[in-house]
């Protein structure tokens, strides 16, 4: 039944599902970093959420803001690429942003996001715009502001939208960074590959959330 | 998974660790394995500043391959295709280190850049200094105002020939980083893809390229670069690489020295680049541009991808005496 | 003429002639070209006995990529894939001659015997004394009864690389015969092949092979081996190929030192070698055999043909004393 | 008209039909050695004809010998591989055998594939049987002694008939020499690439004197 907030077994259960999602559209991954990048997106996120899936079952979890550091971290340091480095950053910073809290409601989602925007933008240097993963999670932070005062199982439908609607916007942009970097105007038509790997990883959690 | 592109290998999603513990067999002890995924020379020179380089695997003999004596002292090996994760550069960057200090030295791909960066971050924590240089030599990959945009390709192995000189010499970090960055400031390259290579876990392409074209200014992993080109014969090809080379901000001209360098990106044979260098040498001789030395190899692959590229290094009386020493090492190697 | 092979070229039928100019290029001087399409040392060790190889084109590095310091003398450089004519067998014979007589060291195919024999005949009449040590090593290609019918393929390297070394140190042609024919006793090969290569006159493949098999034994030209298997993993065919290697008729055993030259027929790429190579050292460790060096490499190849071989040199104290001694060539070069 | 004897000027045109039938026949010889060996033997023999027809061309013919020792040293020099000292052997013994024959008839044709036949044994070591062009040549020599008395334009039909046969033959032989070494069972069932250029010669040779 639909959850207003999380526990840290739930997190810890959402994130898993988040993880099989990622690893069940691993083809779809790659093929959208093969039209931009160099096709192996898919495989480097399958390879990161299989070592994640290992940590979290292995131990129980101490805290929530454990269990998204924890995902980081194996993240970061299974995946390497641009991605480890990125979506690595996107949980350890979002981890630490809500140190201590006790349910993971639609305020701490928000929270979460905004931190991990940032430490993944201070990292990489890349702006929304630039046609990366932040055009999705960019606009899914500015939704999740907005919402944050709902109940997480109704704040997280707009904000797992406002990704995917990113992802699919960030098909108009031109690429800049990353592996992609010279395609420029070559790149518009096709989506961003961590833009696609954002968004169903938003959807996974709304599946989650609202199940 | 499939092996559609009929690779001898074992577990398709377990070659690069199978390929880095093959390249440390091929060291013969001059190298050992360190932590995940490093290799580090035995015997370094006592209190020196350390060569650290490193990236995706799967463009073999680069970059761990270039690990030796008057090359780099130790590599940080990534996953194919992807950056080294921070661990995996700290454990290499504890190796290397000799209380003098590391500069890491590789090509400027987002993935690497970030990586890295976070493993200088946590070598700081242990008290190693580290310095960075950036190789972004290929033209094709931005213009000459963005240069910081630049991806590092096959220029990288006369520029870590040099930086791995230095290292045998120099005995501040700063020296050595000053000399590396000034070997990157002298080097230009421009590529070209006619087919392209696989992804070993998938056996997928890594990207299309119909059969009559030439990707020019293509990257190593298939990143389009100034656009496709109707094939052309060798000398028609050899003539547009080099004028992309000289319309570049390097000058080159009549006294000149150069180290130049034709590399094959993989399945293409030394024929083609011999034919290469037959097309490009007269067009170097009338410019009185003099060639000290003369690379002709498949150095900076990806997989069994088809091109060649052309790499220009200028030598300064420095870097010459630089490159006058002798080195060894899996990818290359000179008296 | 076609160009299926997507051939980075000019004239599909000057393919012999352009990459041997590529190549006296790529020699920085250190060579010169010779008559028709010979490639000889400059400063050679004066009245000292000759190195002199050869063989088909189309196959670079080898064999005139084996010409340098501490390996061959000169090459006798042939059409593609068709040994050198008697005249170029002479002018390159007249050229490195320094009146101690010159060494034929080529591989063991019916062209290549006539062309160096009738070549020989010109020489004597040249008053040029010339002896012969011809390259058989391949295990698959006949019988140990019938060793005299055996191909010549990669082991090759480490032959030229032991002769080469000879040659810098012996008076006699006798003595460097004597040396060269104890490499070829120690050297035995298996290659695999996966694809074929292309012939580059025509773009046409050099043999046809099913996707799901493996060329075992199969020769540089596609000429079939023991026969196919299924395609199976690099630990495996690590394992059948070594297994063809012990059952032939040179002892290995604990304690023996061999040179072990892991090579790629072309597009296999140096991951898979390297993977080739994590797979065989454990066997050789097992039976207490030291490797002294190892090489990972394409030297031997036939255009971009895919496919691996295993060569092994065993080293008496002699051979391991020229192994040692540095070398320096377009094909391989060893500190 | 049929000629029963050739002068010198016909022998050259002869050979430089032989040369334009060989070429036309590039693709079939070079198939054929795909079988067997490394598929190149139309290329050489292409290679080596062109330089044959340029050479005879070049200048007048000083004798019969001549011209056929000239075609063989063309051959050998511009086309390297076996069937380059093969075919140079053959044509530069077969000519050495005729010196100073006024008029190339039926008994010096029998005597030219005699000699050649035999420099081309020792040279290469390879017997009738052994799956090479001397299953070809061997059978044309037979058969050219037995009709040695004959009208060339009547003695060079059977000659060409037995070379014909000899490369049918072919396919049912072992191969043992050249590339092919080790086809061993595998070679039977294909002739021979060198034996295919030894019929495709004589016959040439039989198109131009009965012509
Ligand atoms: N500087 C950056 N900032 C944010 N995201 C980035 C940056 N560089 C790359 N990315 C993301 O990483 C994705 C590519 O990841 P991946 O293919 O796994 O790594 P690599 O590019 O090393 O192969 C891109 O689609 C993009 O979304
Ligand atoms: N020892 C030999 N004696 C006679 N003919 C030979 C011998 N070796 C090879 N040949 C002939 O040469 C032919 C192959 O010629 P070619 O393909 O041009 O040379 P290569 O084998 O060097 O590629 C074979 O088909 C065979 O008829
Ligand atoms: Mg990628
Ligand atoms: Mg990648
Ligand atoms: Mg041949
Ligand atoms: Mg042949």
């Amino acid at each position: 039944m639909p959850k207003s907030a999380l526990s840290k077994d739930e997190v810890k259960a959402m994130l898993v599902l988040v993880a099989d999602r990622i690893i069940e559209n691993e083809p779809m991954l790659s093929e959208a970093d093969r039209n931009l990048g160099d096709g192996d997106h898919g495989l480097g996120m399958q390879r990161g959420m299989e070592v994640v899936k290992e940590k979290l079952n292995a131990s129980e979890p101490a805290s929530i803001d454990k269990v998204f550091m924890d995902t980081g971290m194996a993240m970061m340091s299974s995946m390497g690429g641009a991605s480890g480095a990125i979506f690595g950053t996107l949980w350890r910073n979002g981890g630490k942003a809500i140190v201590g809290r006790e349910s993971f409601d639609a305020q701490a989602l928000a929270d979460l996001i905004k931190a991990g925007l940032e430490g993944v933008m201070a990292r990489g240097g890349a702006k929304p715009g630039d046609k990366t993963m932040i055009d999705a999670l960019h606009p899914a932070m500015l939704k999740a502001q907005e919402v944050s005062a709902l109940p997480l199982n109704e704040a997280i439908i707009p904000v797992a939208q406002a990704a995917a609607d990113g992802r699919d916007a960030s098909k108009a942009l031109i690429a800049t960074m990353g592996r992609a970097k010279t395609l420029g105007e070559q790149s518009i038509g096709f989506p961003d590959a961590g833009a696609c790997s954002v968004a169903v990883i938003f959807d996974a959690m709304r599946e989650y959330v609202v199940a | 998974m499939s092996n559609a592109a009929k690779k001898i290998i074992n577990n398709p999603t377990a070659c690069a660790d199978e390929l880095f513990e093959g390249l440390v067999l091929a060291y013969d002890g001059k190298a050992k394995r360190v932590g995940k995924r490093s290799i580090v020379m035995n015997d370094l020179r006592p209190d020196a500043p350390a060569l650290l380089v490193g990236g995706g695997a799967g463009h073999e003999p680069i970059y761990h391959g270039l690990v030796g004596k008057g090359m780099a002292d130790g590599a940080a090996v990534g996953d194919i295709f992807a950056a080294p994760p921070p661990d995996i550069v700290l454990e290499a960057t504890q190796a290397v280190s000799r209380g003098k200090g590391v500069l890491y030295l590789y090509g400027n791909y987002a993935g690497d850049v970030m990586n890295f960066d976070i493993g200088a971050e946590l070598a700081a924590d242990e008290g190693i200094e580290v310095k960075t240089v950036i190789i972004a030599d290929d033209v094709c990959s931005a213009a000459v105002g963005e240069k910081h945009k630049r991806r590092g390709v096959a220029g990288l192995v006369p520029i870590v020939k040099l930086a791995g000189a230095a290292a045998t010499v120099v005995d501040s970090l700063g020296e050595l980083a000053r000399i590396a960055q000034k070997a990157c400031d002298m080097t230009r390259s421009v590529g070209v893809s006619t087919k392209p290579g696989s992804i070993p876990a998938s056996g997928a392409p890594t990207f299309e390229l119909a059969d009559d074209v030439i990707g020019l200014g293509m990257g190593i992993h298939g990143e389009k670069g100034v656009g496709l080109i109707p094939m052309c014969t060798a000398d028609e090809l050899a003539g547009k690489i080099l004028d992309l080379l000289f319309a570049d901000d390097l000058p080159l001209g009549a006294g000149d020295e150069i180290i130049f360098f034709v590399n094959s990106l993989g399945s293409t044979h030394m024929m083609e680049l011999l034919i290469m260098l037959r097309a490009a040498r007269p067009i170097l001789d009338a410019k009185g541009i003099k060639v000290h030395q003369t690379i002709v190899d498949n150095i900076v692959t990806c997989q069994e991808m088809a091109g060649v590229s052309f790499s220009i290094t200028k030598l300064d009386a420095e870097l010459k005496k630089l490159w006058d020493l002798p080195c060894e090492s899996v990818g290359y190697t000179k008296l």
